[in-house]
């Protein structure tokens, strides 16, 4: 794939359709791999790469790559085409100045998962079928290829992809996923077992704001949060209360919006399951107003921009979810 | 920081005998900002609004806060003083300590104390007040009247009347509508022709009216009082202003089996037409789908025989820039299509017909000349066969509507009554769910094709209708009250179809960021209040495309609408309320989320060019709030995730700060 | 150099969180190492490193300054500073030992900030040396030695004992706490140690990662680096390096308005915020570009400039494993090499 | 004997539409129809415009409970303004929810400005729900207690 990729992009740039091609670049490790932007030939021979690291939703970038003159070329993966979609469906990128090229996607880890699976001093890493080798300062080991998803991956919600100029390789399904069981685990335990549940989580949380700005559905010019007429700016959490109003107000910012990437628990240096926030909100808009996944649709209504005469009364929250 | 004056009202002893006003006034004196604190017996009294008055020019107040009775009541009073000082009298807030404090607290510590929180969190808001101005905005002495059926003509005769210019624009060659196709009128049984046509021929000798027959709006810009609309008038490849409507091109054309769209393809026209004789404006249309001389260019007939040089095969389209102040809707309805009933047989038997299809067999202006004959081999029909409500009342899957058409229980108790009358031989039968019959003089004309006429009436819907081979057609359908099961041998079956908002309204509407229900009928600022407005400012509503409704009612919501809208027209500036929205630029991402919960379409986007901080350049879509057409609700603040988008009088930094005065601790 | 069997680490433990409050590694929720106050059923997490650093210690991410409380129109200016307790931090390692200095020439410089100060004086270090280091390590490259951890007292767990060995009176005093639990011995199992994991240290990847022409002297040469523009591209704005790094030492100084005062406080800021250094203008640093350029600069240029050669990074690595794009200062330093021969 | 300084008085922080239920509350006002001066009233133009970030606000200042009233639903001044209003609450009442902060303590009533009793019921009853509650604990912030 990287080298249909490779060419791919090669023939555009030489036949000046595209000025840029943004992709992803190999660092100094299996893992460390970078969004990029490659203007020549050269550049994508030197280090272009499509491997098993290449997790991160490039679709944000386009928000400034698009208007740059000329075309971009992005390689977009199933997931990132959904982020593609709902970004274009909110005007933030100039559809003109795009060539995505929707790629195949297997599921991708990152060196945090693989950090997290036991393995310590990876040199590089290689996948084989479905068995990862991680070569280490310690010596090779080996994985089964699930066991190295992150969670995301595992219960990856589709493999279709939602736009896109061109394909390459073939275009999968829309998944029937488990992605809300987790949700589904919480909504079960009594409120204080939640409350302690994510004080455990939110309390790790630095403020680092890297779930924030790799969000692509946070595309504020100003968030709130650094805009101190707000009258909520926080640079940090200086009270519990504030790592909840943080992570509270974002997920309600992208309630409706969100395309479940999953891009803000891979960033996590605290590993927080922030996506949970935000799978919840979508999990109870599908449930009270009809299945929708941002993305999708481009014309569709975003939930909270609509409204029907015999919506659930707020009232409803009393009654569902949850033992008491 | 602000200079503030506190006025504790006594209102009596309604305030006073719960709540400690000089402890209030004193509290509040040490409050920062504050520079003159008092109470006074009534405030809103002469003398107390001479006490507001001297402060704000003595101590050169920048605020004032008024604890009294609610704004509700005595804001204006208090605003107008205010201003009469030379305050801004968006600058004066109300401590609402009568309705929602002494009034409800009997004891005079929590009552007290509850007063000086509410004085603190006026306090707290008019620190961040800054003044408003009201803008104004001229308003264009026009109206646009979009459809020219009964609703569109009223409405715009009683614009014009009241002496204001009034444009109709109507997609067919003629004004009048689905009026014109009617027969009989109930429920007093006099001729739709006779009382339409002059007041089709009132609209067009009436000075202060345009007709804009077959034409369409194209574009609708701007907001109340300052509408800009362009106007596709269609090429009817005829010179309106040479054609005297003499109707010989409609005798000489030789494409003569164009299906005539008037008498509902009950017989034919030719390629150039009138559509019948009253047609306003009276002249010839070319259709082009059907003109050999406009597709082939071999033919030219027409042209030979007008004696006015009126035809002109070169005619283009021609688009009119107009501007108004008002725009009324009156887009009207259209019947259901029926060709998913097959358990009518109405695809398969032209003895089966709609309603409509019956008034054109029964005119006699229509194919028959008046009389009632069946349309498949003229005979004469014996047993008629009436069905009410279908497609209404049950929305069946998508097949019909799930409201009530409202006009069929009358105009069917017309049909038969008028059949019944002229061919006393025939067997009427009715077959319906319910008979609703509300309105002057309706149940008594029912009461009257019952008693009078012997119409049978039943209760119960037709099952199918299966046509023989002898041509008569088998009606299966059941007595609800009897319980029993009925055969009726039947020449005709009349449907009685749903009717739903003309299909033009949708895309009208999103013209005219007019909101509309799921049904497509545009929705009215109130239910109640205001029923022949739409929420969006400057538009109104008349006739059915609002809801069903018969020709009286149609009527006189024209004139209600006619009479809005005058009003507005009536005046030379609009005046804004300052408590709007407004976008900061700067903050803006241009996502749109704003404008698809504003109710009145007062957000626009443009792309505006940016220096931004590293000097260059970039073009950003940001959102721009009219103020004449906001109303100031707030629900684009909320969908805003910047909070870019701010309301004047109520925006976020002022409620968190009454937000934080409220949840202090003492 | 004493010692202790590890089956009585909990009882070192516990003696010492008696008198003092007592601080080590031990895992969170996620699996990561994350410090603790020590309470008795907590383990020394056997992680590599912690992802916050130690500097939180003696610079907190948020730190009051002053109260001031108000009544009516009076305004009362309060030091919301209590006394600051002893404490020790267990299980540093060689590279946050390291990060303690850095921050001294920063916060104990003239004017000293007795905030940090106060801190530094009733901490006491106990660091650990490595055995295991990953390939994001490279402290070597900076002079760290993590088989002789610098620190009150120094620490090696081989097998099953700890070898502690005091370098400081602070050190001698903790050490004299420890006392009753600890006996004589251990320098040939340490020393064995210590060659073990020096080879690995040989063969790390980036051990011979190259500074040079780092420093004050190219450094317009290398702030005029087109590589800027290409190293940054993919930065996202985040603080994430800058919170997980032991040396970022920018702070903010905020109000917060408690309802009846304000709260004058301090967080830590990142150079990589737009917001960062805000004047009256604006933050002088217009673009991404910029503030990615000043966050390495400063590390790799500009400290080392007015600090005798001293690079403003102890090579833990924490950025490379926590950056959401990849990008980290081994990268920039790499690409920088070419700029300056 | 009771003593008063143990006594629980909740913060009640009540939203109010200007148009529908900040009337109701007046008329409540006329009729003397009594409920605790714990609550307090912020006149809104419409529920629409009552942000999340107003009700953490509430919370993190001290609030014990926040009540969002408005037009009945279709009885909107604004027309829809409600209607946006129903689905922002009930979603962010669910992530409360979620996050094990009790719902109670949350509560949004349709008042009309003819429900003067309905609107002096409405605040009891939520001033003794969330009396039942005591203290918000779990989302306070510290430095605004005492």
């Amino acid at each position: 794939m990287q080298e249909m990729m490779i060419a791919k992009a090669r023939e555009l740039l030489k036949s000046g359709a595209v000025q840029r091609v943004l992709g992803w670049k190999a660092g100094e490790f299996a893992y460390d791999v970078e969004p990029a932007v490659f203007e020549s030939a050269q550049e994508l021979e030197k280090s272009f790469v499509y491997n098993d690291f290449c997790g991160s939703n490039l679709s944000k970038y386009l928000i400034a790559q698009s208007r740059k003159e000329g075309k971009t070329l992005v390689f977009l993966k199933p997931c990132d085409t959904y982020s593609f979609s709902q970004l274009l469906a909110e005007h933030r990128i100039v559809r003109e100045n795009v060539y995505a090229i929707g790629i195949p996607c297997q599921g991708k880890t990152d060196g945090e998962t693989l950090k997290g699976k036991g393995f310590t001093g990876i040199l590089s890493a290689q996948c084989e079928g479905d068995t990862f080798t991680v070569h280490t300062l310690y010596g090779d080991k080996t994985a089964a290829r699930a066991d190295v998803l992150p969670e995301r991956c595992l219960n990856c919600k589709s493999k279709k992809h939602m736009i896109y100029d061109e394909l390459l390789g073939e275009d999968g399904e829309v998944l029937d996923s488990h992605r809300f069981d987790m949700v589904e685990k919480l909504e079960k335990m009594t409120p204080d077992e939640r409350f302690a549940f994510w004080r455990g989580e939110l309390s790790r949380c630095i403020r680092c704001n890297a779930c924030r700005n790799v969000c692509p559905a946070c595309t504020c010019e100003k968030c709130v949060f650094d805009n101190d007429a707000s009258g909520i700016a926080q640079k940090a959490a200086a009270d519990s209360f504030e790592e909840n109003m943080f992570h509270i107000i974002r997920a309600f910012h992208v309630a409706g919006r969100c395309t479940d990437c999953g891009e803000c628990s891979r960033v996590c240096p605290q590993n927080i399951p922030l996506h949970l926030l935000n799978r919840k909100f979508i999990k109870d808009i599908n449930e009270l107003y009809g299945a929708y996944q941002a993305g999708e649709d481009p014309d569709a209504k975003s939930p909270l921009t609509d409204y029907t005469m015999n919506d659930a009364e707020p009232g409803i929250v009393y009654h569902r979810g949850g033992n008491q | 920081m602000q200079r503030i004056g506190v006025f504790v009202c006594w209102c009596g002893s309604n305030i006073a005998a719960t709540v400690d006003v000089a402890a209030v006034s004193d509290t509040l004196k040490n409050e920062p900002g504050v520079v003159f604190s008092t109470n006074y017996q009534y405030m809103c009294s002469e003398s107390g609004q001479n006490i507001l008055k001297d402060a704000i020019r003595d101590y050169q107040l920048t605020g004032v806060v008024i604890c009294s009775c609610s704004p509700r009541m005595h804001e204006a009073t208090f605003r107008k003083a205010a201003a009469a000082a030379g305050l801004n009298p968006y600058m004066v807030e109300i401590a609402n300590i009568r309705e929602q404090c002494s009034w409800i607290h009997k004891d005079k510590a929590a009552g007290t104390e509850k007063a000086i929180i509410l004085g603190r969190a006026a306090i707290a808001k008019v620190h961040l007040n800054a003044p408003l101005t009201a803008g104004e905005s001229p308003v264009t002495k026009r109206a646009l009247v979009i459809g020219g059926g009964i609703a569109g003509i009223q409405t715009a005769l009683d614009i014009a009347e009241a002496g204001f210019e009034v444009d109709i624009v109507e997609k067919q060659p003629t004004i009048g509508g689905k009026m014109t196709q009617l027969d009989k009128t109930f429920p007093t049984l006099d001729c739709a022709a006779c009382i339409l046509t002059p007041k089709m021929v009132d609209c067009a000798q009436n000075e202060n009216i345009s007709i804009y027959a077959y034409s369409e709006v194209e574009e609708v810009k701007g907001f109340v009082g300052n509408f800009h609309v362009k106007i596709r008038k269609k090429a009817r490849y005829v010179d309106t202003t040479k054609c005297t409507g003499c109707g010989l091109c409609t005798e000489k054309c030789p494409v003569k089996k164009v299906s005539n769209e008037f008498n509902l393809g009950l017989d034919n026209r030719r390629a150039v037409y009138i559509p019948f004789a009253q047609a306003v404006p009276k002249v010839a249309t070319i259709d082009a789908d059907h003109c050999n001389m406009l597709k082939s260019g071999k033919c030219g007939l027409c042209a030979k025989v007008c004696t006015a040089g009126a035809i002109d095969y070169k005619q283009k389209d021609e688009i009119i820039d107009r501007e108004y102040g008002a725009i009324v809707v009156a887009t009207g309805y259209q019947p259901i299509a029926l060709d998913k009933y097959d358990e009518f047989a109405y695809s398969q038997s032209k003895d089966v017909v709609t309603s409509l299809e019956f008034e054109r067999l029964t005119n006699a202006a229509g194919p028959t000349g008046g009389t009632l004959l069946r349309p498949s081999d003229g005979t004469h029909p014996h047993t008629l066969v009436f069905v009410q409500c279908v497609g209404s009342r049950c929305e069946d899957d998508g097949r019909g509507k799930s409201y009530c058409s409202k006009i069929c229980c009358m105009y069917t108790a017309k049909h038969a009554m008028l059949v019944r009358e002229k061919y006393p031989d025939t067997e009427v039968y009715v077959f319906y769910i319910d008979v609703r019959t509300p309105g002057k003089n309706f149940d008594e004309f029912y009461r009257r094709a019952v008693e009078e006429y012997g119409v049978h009436y039943i209760k119960g819907m037709v099952g199918k209708v299966a046509p023989r081979a002898d041509g008569k057609l088998m009606v299966q359908a059941c007595d609800l009250l009897a319980n029993e099961q009925l055969h009726i041998e039947a020449d005709m079956v009349i449907l009685a179809a749903a009717i739903e908002p003309d299909p033009s309204a949708r895309h009208l509407a999103t013209m005219l960021t007019a909101s509309m229900d799921t049904n497509d009928f545009f929705t009215e600022a109130h239910p109640k209040l205001r029923p022949v407005e739409s929420p969006t400012a400057g538009i109104f509503l008349s006739g059915v495309c609002q809801g069903p409704k018969d020709i009286p009612e149609t009527v006189s919501q024209a004139s209600a609408a006619a009479a809005k809208a005058i009003g507005l027209l009536a005046k030379n500036k609009l005046t804004c309320n300052p408590c709007v929205a407004h976008s900061d630029e700067w903050m803006c991402n241009g996502c749109s989320a704003c404008e698809k919960v504003c109710p009145y379409g007062a957000i626009t986007y443009m792309d505006k060019e940016f220096r931004m901080p590293d000097r260059t350049t970039a073009i950003r879509r940001v959102a721009s709030v009219n103020p004449a057409v906001c109303q100031g609700c707030g629900a684009c603040t909320v969908a805003c995730p910047s909070g870019a988008m701010d309301l004047d009088g109520f925006s976020n930094s002022q409620i968190m700060a009454e937000v934080d005065a409220i949840c202090k601790m003492k | 150099m004493k010692q202790l069997s590890l089956e009585k680490l909990n009882d070192l433990f516990a003696l010492i969180g008696q008198t003092e409050a007592l601080y080590l590694p031990v895992d969170d929720a996620a699996g990561q190492a994350a410090y603790r106050r020590w309470q008795p059923g907590y383990t020394l997490s056997k992680a590599l490193n912690t992802v916050r650093s130690a500097k939180d210690f003696f610079f907190p991410q948020t730190e009051n300054l002053v109260d001031f409380k108000m009544q009516g129109k009076s305004i009362e200016v309060i030091d919301p500073r209590t006394e600051q307790e002893n404490f020790v931090l267990f299980g540093v390692r060689a590279c946050d030992a390291r990060s303690f200095s850095i921050l001294d020439k920063v916060f104990l410089a003239d004017p000293v900030d007795t905030y940090y100060q106060s801190r530094r004086e009733h901490g006491t270090i106990v660091t650990l040396a490595c055995t295991r280091p990953e390939e994001t390590c490279f402290c070597t490259v900076f002079g760290i030695d993590p088989a002789e951890p610098a620190g009150d007292v120094s620490c090696w767990i081989e097998e099953n004992t700890l070898f502690m060995k005091a370098n400081t009176p602070k050190g001698d005093a903790l050490l004299t706490l420890a006392a009753p639990l600890l006996s004589e011995g251990g320098d040939d199992a340490v020393a064995a140690q210590q060659a073990a994991t020096r080879s690995v240290l040989a063969r790390l990847p980036l051990a011979k990662l190259s500074l040079d022409g780092m420093g004050g002297e190219s450094m317009l040469k290398l702030f005029d680096s087109d590589k800027w523009a290409e190293l940054s591209q993919a930065c996202i704005g985040c603080g994430t390096c800058t919170f997980v790094c032991p040396t970022c030492q920018c702070y903010d100084i905020k109000d917060f308005n408690t309802g009846d005062g304000v709260r004058r406080f301090r967080c830590w800021d990142s150079c990589m915020y737009s917001d960062f250094t805000r004047m009256a203008h604006g933050n002088p640093r217009l673009t991404q570009r910029e503030r990615f350029r000043q966050r390495f600069m400063h590390k790799l240029v500009y400290f080392p400039a007015n600090n005798h050669g001293e690079y403003g990074c102890v090579g833990c690595g924490r950025c490379l494993s926590k950056c959401p794009v990849s990008m980290n200062i081994v990268k920039v330093a790499k690409a920088l090499e070419g700029e300056v021969k | 004997m009771q003593n008063e300084m143990t006594t629980f008085k909740p913060k009640i922080v009540a939203f109010c539409c200007n148009w529908c239920s900040y009337a109701g509350a007046d008329l409540a006002g006329t009729n003397r129809l009594t409920y605790p001066a714990d609550v307090k009233i912020i006149r809104v133009p419409c529920s629409c415009r009552v942000n999340p970030m107003f009700i953490l606000r509430a919370f993190q200042r001290g609030a014990d409970g926040v009540i969002i009233c408005g037009c009945h639903p279709g009885d909107c001044h604004y027309t829809t303004g409600n209607y946006y209003a129903r689905r922002r609450m009930t979603l962010l009442f669910s992530m409360l929810d979620f996050l094990g902060i009790e719902k109670e303590r949350t509560r949004v009533e349709w008042v009309s400005a003819a429900e003067g009793a309905k609107f002096a019921a409405t605040m009891n009853d939520f001033v003794a729900t969330v009396t039942k509650l005591g203290e918000n604990k779990r989302l306070e912030d510290l430095r605004c207690k005492k």
